[in-house]
């Protein structure tokens, strides 16, 4: 550790509470969709909208709120800089006398807390050290927001709800609550009509609900709830048209994937509870970076919670369920599938980001688990995106491969570059998979090879707005995604041929993979526009004439989303970039975000490189060029309206049909999971072990009867019957005809007869009775 | 003392003859009569035996009651009101056997137990103490037998009646 | 408690009882007041249960309220004491609720052949023995009761049961009196090697509070032992635990409606109820012996049961294997010995009430209108009678345990508890357990999910596509699931009452005093090898404290 | 007064009650008979209560002559139903009970 923060120039801060009105009632921004979900549910079906106005106002209060608490978040953080510059005043006057120096901060901060700031928090306000320099700006930290009341007792533990508000959630809930916002005004036109339209809405705010829940959560219980109920909107939602066979099996997988990883998040977090004793996210990160957990029970804990990315985050091997997700509403996957839950994996780890930190040793290795899931999965995913026919799956592995990115990110410690690539990657693709939507709202289908090409002519806005997210995705200059990617690349540490990127370890896989997945993804996304927009109309309208431009509904959401992909890029602008000035919009992203505190670790932050930034963009038109020149040039020339090369590299070559082969079948995995796991468990295991319980236990309880029974049956008929009694039948045999004439005798059904029997008997056993006793 | 053995021998024989007269009599009016005598004679016993409470239930229950039912009984079964010579098992002498044995039983062994068991003397009880005991010690057997009178009330309604 | 409330209990247990006997002394052909008759001594004996919901005092909810302590069997020291506490309210609760329900829901489903009056009046007679075990503070009253449940349930198999019903029937009640009768053996061995002059002033009793409050310390560890496991046996079989649970889908499948709700949602607990307060309280050497065992069986239990569904065809059968494993972690809590884990269990018993019970409803309410519950015939539930659709949607994700949802709190804390079990058990094995125990989370989600989708998606098959007597949820069927949805979703988003209710009370049983002076907690000691050390230590006491 | 005598009277009207009991054959004959016998267990009753100086003696005393009661009842009405049914109260006709 000590290393480590010489290493990284940085400690823990000073901190001091944050506070203001809106980010303490946070927890109203999960709650408006929560009503709405309760509201639509009774009353839905006979609103005018049927349902669709409660989850809009509600969703757009919620914007409001989120706007209102990331304004009071940046007056927060202005505040503390302000107070930094106070401080370091201070500093320079009373250098001489360091622990006066240190009561009288001490002082000052407890009063700045109170009076400047406002809030009356009770909790002691540590300071643990002095305000240091950190890349280039001196600033305090700023304690979240933490609201919380008891939700339950066990055991003597008290379980806390509550919500936790520093900048990652304030950015989070802005995302959450726009995109969501635009998603909503986008389907009421893309699913009206629908024959759930209603219970669309419903689970559509749901979803948000449980989405903001979870971005607020205070502590990792919290998280898993959130968590599971994400999932099991995804679920709804993938299944939103469940009479086909097909859409319930994809919302079922994207279920039990889930699940799986789950178990790693059940697991993972049990460990982290026991070990740090808390729930609370701070608490565990405090502990974490303290060393008062040991180093392998992080270790453990953070490979189970991987596993919980994972699946949540589509990282191979468990992504198969995000491209069969694709089966749901579009603008679901838009919402659900790319820019919210699908991060919710990423935002866990920048969450509990000491522990991964520490349990990975990020800092001081060049290579970790999470890094190669990654990497792994940027450059697989990117690769199958390649084979892909319809557009909406092109886009899902294009998703999951930029999720890669994010994993990778926080694998070598670029903690901002992750979340600033969630930030921006939420837009563009939004935008994308908006886009598709409406290409496919017009065409009817998502095919892109039997029912695109050609769409510019006919959708210009749509065309326009696809053309702009995609060079954000591609990362090309000055778009969002280059400033985001390029600040992964840079994090992944110091590649001498770059110069000083000053990373935290050394992960030069991740960044060779890193710029390979930047080719990919520019030749693919070219290979979509070539299908979609470019060539010959290649569908078949059904007599509806040519297809047209959608409703405003859908077009002013696409519009916005390409102003954000456009601008969100700047919002982190690296420093020293162009002018080398302290100047106060630089990195203005990662200054608000990234939590100056106790509970986060001592990461590292890489200097820009020209050379990187160049040679990222180099490659990245490489990969525009090559796919171009095989699409705009060679496919064309061969016909507008060819999809490929019809004597292509996989006619000539074995190599490459086996590859080809090899990505059609999505690398076999789900041959893996549905074929060889899932029905074999439902197949032979669960039929083994039924038949174990009739044939084997079941069958030895039932024999265990049986066998009584018989031997009941032997004992009665052969000991009873035969010896014992054979020595009564002897005589009984003799007396047999007596017997049948006492019968006809006594037993005539005469009540005085029998009466005068028992009397007798009795008189006669009253009298043996005195005789012999 | 002795004032009362004379009663009790008196009591007794009446008692024992009237007894004798309820089941060998052959007018079924006669013996519901009978009946009564010796039930009127109970009830002096158990004067005699300081139960004071119970002797009057005796007379109340039984001479009230029991008989006047019986004999409401022996009018619905159209018994004639004069004699009857349908009214005896035609083999009596083993139902006598059995009686006598068994009287000699339980004489030897009576005798035998309680040869010179003295009755206390001052040993009258009241009808408070009585009905104390039964509505604190014994008021389970007492509801027990509400209840059982309940039912047979019911029962004997529901058998007895017309379809 | 000023005022004297020992009538309360006494008066919940038989109304029921009378409530059936007025049920039979009314003909048969008045059927309506046959129905008034029973739901008005249910709502009844529900009103008073609300009374005393809000009238026990949860700040002492370790300590046993409303007792009433009357002789009863004098020549066996056995004692007519019932009493309430933490631990039994939430159970009580809940048979109180199900029953009622069970009953507005027969109303309208009087399953073959049609006998109201007997089946009313068995329903009663089940809720007296039912509450009677939860509440009864007697070793033999509790037995008494225990035994009262099986009869009621084995005639309502026998007689409104399905095709199969006198094999299920006699193997339901073979089965739990072979149980039974191994349960006697060890109370009676309680009874005599018990010494309870080390608490009170008799020396055999069988009162559970003095058994539990030391008397039984003074047994050797190898005759604890054995008691133990007379009761595992006993407990087990009702719970049901693997391998003794080859009755239940048996029972279940070929029970009527009614019988598989109470089944599942209240006789299932007097198993793991009798653990919780009997077994594990009186003898707590043994069963820090036995609980990794008990452990290892719950596991297999997750596993196996949601393996058994995974094979079924028929949904009534399935949902009854889900009960195997839900118990499955209802036990795990339990075999952990700690007080987290008994509340997680506990718990876990009201919620598994809850929502399988719903399930068996709904499974009920599907057959009557399928016919059949053979899955591969079913399906589109949602197209041809959606509401009925989503409520089972909304109970399997309750079964899977959704967070959010009441399920949630009983498998989860289960499985949080097994990762630090009572320091006398071997830490690594439970830690194995936990990992085993979180598969069968995805082993539920499967074979719940795979049940959903082939009964409730799709479009509804050829033979039921137009089907006039598939219709959606009725009124009395609203009226009887409407409050199971609800506490469902209360106790899921709010569990802090069932968990605050049970506390004190588990925390109590886990403890140890001898005449309220507190020695030492053997279950708290570092290790086997420490806690039998511990454990004679505390026998030494025990033996010195006798008068 | 010695003891024994009420027991002595009692165990009299016993046996002729069973006397009584088994050498009637007409129904309500046999129900008196069974009233002189429930008299003769009422004063041993009665008598072993004095004796022990017991209340529970004459409780029960009370009790079985409320029982006494109520079987008459119930014994008339079955008489009356064979009555009814056979136009007889002759009970040795009635060989239902035949084995």
């Amino acid at each position: 550790m000590v290393a480590l923060s010489a290493l990284a120039g940085e400690g823990p801060t000073s901190l001091i509470q944050a506070g203001g009105w809106f980010l303490e009632k946070a927890w109203i921004i999960p709650a408006l969709p929560a009503i709405s979900f309760v509201l639509i549910l009774f009353f839905g079906k006979r609103m005018k909208y049927k349902g669709a106005e409660f989850g809009i106002i509600s969703i757009a209060v919620a914007f409001i709120f989120a706007i209102c608490c990331v304004g009071q978040w940046i007056g927060q953080v202005n505040n503390a800089d302000s107070y930094t510059e106070k401080q370091q005043y201070h500093d320079e006057e009373k250098h001489s006398d360091k622990a006066a120096h240190e009561g009288i901060l001490n002082e000052e901060i407890q009063r700045t807390s109170f009076n400047e700031l406002g809030v009356a928090s009770s909790e002691e306000i540590v300071v643990s050290a002095l305000a240091e320099e950190k890349d280039g700006y001196s600033s305090v930290g700023i304690k979240p927001v933490i609201e919380r009341f008891t939700w339950w007792e066990s055991g003597g533990r008290s379980f806390q709800v509550g919500i936790m508000v520093d900048g990652l959630a304030v950015m989070m809930l802005f995302v959450v609550t726009a995109i969501s916002l635009l998603v909503h005004i986008y389907s009421t036109e893309y699913v009206a009509g629908d024959r759930r339209y209603t219970h669309y809405f419903a689970f559509l705010s749901l979803f948000s609900a449980s989405m903001l829940f979870f971005v607020l959560s205070e502590n990792i219980l919290q998280t898993i709830v959130g968590w599971e109920l994400v999932g099991v909107c995804s679920f709804a939602l993938i299944g939103h048209w469940w009479e086909e066979k097909p859409n319930s099996d994809a919302a079922l997988k994207a279920f039990l994937t889930n699940r799986v990883g789950d178990m790693g998040l059940l697991v993972g977090m049990i460990v982290l509870f026991w070990s740090a004793g808390s729930w609370s996210i701070v608490d565990i990160n405090n502990a974490a970076i303290n060393n008062e957990i040991g180093q392998s029970t992080l270790l453990i804990a953070s490979l189970c919670l991987t596993a919980a990315v994972m699946s949540k985050s589509g990282q191979f091997i468990l992504h198969t369920w995000l491209p069969d997700a694709m089966a749901g509403p579009t603008p679901v996957s838009a919402l659900i599938h790319a820019a919210t839950m699908v991060v919710a994996g990423i935002y866990m780890v920048a969450r509990l980001y000491g522990v991964f930190f520490e349990g990975f040793d990020i800092a001081g290795s060049s290579f970790n688990v999470l890094a190669l899931v990654g990497s792994v999965t940027l450059v697989g995913a990117g690769l199958l995106a390649f084979v892909q026919d319809d557009i909406k799956k092109v886009l899902a592995y294009s998703t999951v491969s930029q999720l890669g990115y994010m994993v990778m990110a926080l694998g070598v410690g670029a903690w901002t570059a992750a979340v600033f690539h969630l930030f921006t990657h939420a837009f563009f693709k939004a935008g994308l998979f908006l886009g598709a939507g409406s290409v496919s709202h017009s065409v009817h289908s998502f095919d892109m090879k039997k029912s695109m090409g050609g769409m510019r002519k006919f959708m210009p806005t749509t065309y326009k707005t696809f053309i702009v997210c995609t060079i954000a995705l591609m990362g090309l200059p000055p778009l969002a995604g280059f400033w985001s990617k390029d600040e992964i690349l840079v994090g992944t540490g110091g590649w001498g041929l770059f110069g000083g990127t000053g990373g935290n370890g050394t992960y030069v896989f991740a960044l060779v993979m890193g710029i390979i997945g930047a080719a990919l993804t520019c030749a693919y996304m070219t290979r979509v526009i070539y299908l979609t927009f470019f060539g010959e109309f290649r569908g078949d309208t059904h007599g509806h004439g040519d297809p047209h431009e959608s409703g405003k509904r859908i077009t002013i959401p696409l519009v916005i989303l390409a102003v954000m992909a456009t601008g969100a890029g700047f919002l982190n602008f690296p420093v020293g970039f162009l002018t080398g000035s302290k100047a106060g919009w630089q990195e203005r992203f990662g200054h608000y975000v990234e939590p100056v505190a106790t509970y986060f670790p001592p990461i590292a932050h890489g200097t820009p490189s020209w050379s990187l930034a160049i040679f990222s963009t180099v490659v990245a038109i490489i990969g525009v060029s090559a796919a171009g020149y095989y699409f705009f040039v060679k496919v064309n020339a061969q016909s507008p309206a060819a999809t490929e090369l019809t004597n292509g590299l996989t006619e000539k070559s074995k190599v490459a049909k086996a590859g080809h082969t090899l990505l059609k079948q999505k690398y076999y995995l789900d041959h893996l999971y549905t074929d060889i796991i899932a029905n074999g468990t439902k197949g032979p295991v669960a039929d083994a072990t039924y038949w174990t319980n009739q044939k084997g236990i079941d069958e030895a309880v039932n024999q265990v009867g049986k066998q009584t029974a018989r031997a009941a049956t032997f004992v009665y008929e052969k000991i009873d019957q035969n010896m014992v009694d054979g020595v009564v039948n002897l005589s009984g045999k003799a007396s047999e005809g007596l017997g049948e004439t006492t019968r006809t005798i006594i037993q005539r059904g005469k009540i005085h007869q029998y009466a005068a029997i028992m009397f007798a008997a009795t008189t006669i056993l009253a009298g043996l009775l005195i005789v012999f006793v | 003392m002795v004032a009362q053995n004379v009663f009790f021998g008196i009591m007794a024989l009446i008692m024992i003859c009237a007894a004798l007269k309820v089941v060998r009599t052959k007018n079924v009016v006669h013996a519901a009569l009978w009946l009564v005598v010796v039930l009127g004679g109970v009830a002096g016993q158990f004067l005699l035996l300081g139960a004071e409470f119970v002797g009057v239930t005796q007379v109340l229950v039984y001479i009230g009651a029991v008989v006047v039912l019986l004999l409401f009984g022996v009018m619905l079964t159209k018994a004639s009101l004069g004699e009857e010579a349908d009214l005896n098992m035609p083999n009596r002498t083993l139902p006598a056997i059995i009686a006598a044995l068994m009287f000699g039983v339980m004489t030897y062994a009576l005798i035998d137990t309680f040869r010179d068991t003295e009755l206390p003397r001052e040993s009258v009880t009241n009808a408070a103490t009585v009905s104390d005991s039964i509505f604190a010690d014994y008021i389970v057997p007492f509801e027990a037998v509400s209840v059982l009178l309940l039912a047979a009330l019911i029962g004997a309604v529901v058998v007895a009646r017309k379809e | 408690m000023e005022y004297d409330n020992n009538w309360l209990l006494s008066l919940m247990v038989f109304l029921p009882l009378i409530g059936a006997a007025v049920v039979m002394l009314i003909p048969k052909a008045q059927e309506e007041l046959v129905k008034a008759v029973a739901l008005g001594t249910t709502l009844v004996t529900a009103a008073l249960g609300v009374f005393m919901l809000f009238d026990f005092d949860y700040g002492k909810s370790g300590d046993l309220q409303y007792v009433v302590d009357k002789e009863w069997i004098n020549v066996i020291n056995s004692r007519y004491i019932l009493g309430v506490d933490g631990m039994s309210l939430p159970l009580i609760a809940l048979t109180l609720l199900i029953v009622p329900l069970c009953l507005v829901y027969t109303f309208g489903h009087f399953p073959e052949p049609r006998n109201p009056k007997a089946i009313l009046a068995l329903i009663l007679i089940l809720e007296t023995g039912m509450i009677g075990t939860f509440a009864s503070q007697d070793l033999i009253l509790f037995f008494v009761f225990f035994e009262v449940v099986l009869l009621p349930m084995f005639f309502m198999i026998a007689v409104w049961g399905g095709d199969d019903r006198r094999y299920a029937s006699l193997k339901f009640f073979l089965y739990t009196m072979f149980g039974s009768a191994l349960m006697l053996v060890s109370f009676l061995a309680l009874y005599f090697l018990a010494d309870g002059s080390i608490v009170g002033d008799q020396a055999n009793t069988f009162s559970i509070v003095s058994l539990s409050e030391g008397a039984s310390l003074g047994i050797s560890r190898s005759a604890q032992l054995w008691i133990f496991a007379g009761m595992f046996v006993g407990f087990g079989v009702k719970v049901p635990m693997f391998p003794f649970h080859t009755w239940l889908p048996d029972a279940h499948t070929q029970a009527p409606t009614v019988g598989s709700v109470i089944l599942a949602a209240v006789l299932l607990k007097l198993g793991t109820y009798g653990f919780i307060r009997i077994a594990i309280p009186m003898l707590p050497e043994a069963a820090s012996a036995w609980a990794p065992f008990i452990g290892l069986l719950a596991v297999i239990g997750i596993i196996y049961g949601a393996l058994g569904c995974l094979a079924q065809r028929d949904m009534k059968r399935l949902i009854a294997f889900s009960s195997v494993a839900h118990m499955g972690f209802v036990m795990l809590g339990i075999s952990t010995l700690t007080d987290f884990g008994i509340n997680a269990a506990i718990f876990g018993m009201v919620a598994h009430g809850l929502i399988t019970g719903m399930l068996f409803f709904i499974a009920g309410s599907m057959k009557d209108r399928y016919h059949t519950l053979d899955m591969g015939r079913l399906g589109g539930l949602l197209v041809s009678a959606p509401r009925l659709g989503w409520i089972l949607g909304f109970s399997a994700m309750a079964s899977l345990g959704l967070p959010g949802l009441a399920g949630f709190w009983g498998e989860f804390p289960a499985i949080l508890a097994s990762y630090n079990p009572a320091s006398i058990l071997p830490e690594s094995t439970f830690r194995g357990y936990m990992v085993v125990a979180a598969l069968g989370t995805v082993l539920a989600a499967g074979y719940l999910l795979w049940m959903l989708q082939k009964t409730a998606m799709g479009n509804p098959k050829e033979e039921f596509a137009d089907n006039e007597e598939i219709t959606d949820v009725k009124k009395h069927e609203w009226i009887a699931w409407a409050p199971i949805l609800a506490l469902i979703l209360l106790f899921g988003l709010y569990p802090r009452p069932i968990f605050t209710t049970t506390d004190d009370a588990v925390v109590k049983s886990l403890t140890v005093d001898i005449q309220g002076e507190e020695i030492e907690n053997c279950l708290e000691v570092e290790g086997a090898d420490l806690g039998k050390e511990c454990f004679a230590n505390v026998r030494e006491t025990a033996e010195s404290m006798k008068e | 007064m010695l003891l024994v005598q009420f027991l002595l009277l009692s165990s009299v009207l016993f046996c002729i009650g069973i006397y009584g009991v088994l050498a009637r054959k007409n129904g309500v004959m046999v129900l008196m008979s069974i009233e002189l016998i429930l008299n003769a267990v009422n004063i041993n009753l009665v008598a072993f209560g004095t004796m022990t100086n017991n209340i529970a003696g004459e409780v029960f005393a009370l009790f079985v002559i409320a029982i006494a009661a109520a079987e008459v009842g119930v014994g008339l009405a079955i008489v009356l139903l064979i009555f009814r049914n056979r136009s007889s109260v002759d009970l040795s006709s009635i060989d239902s009970m035949k084995g």
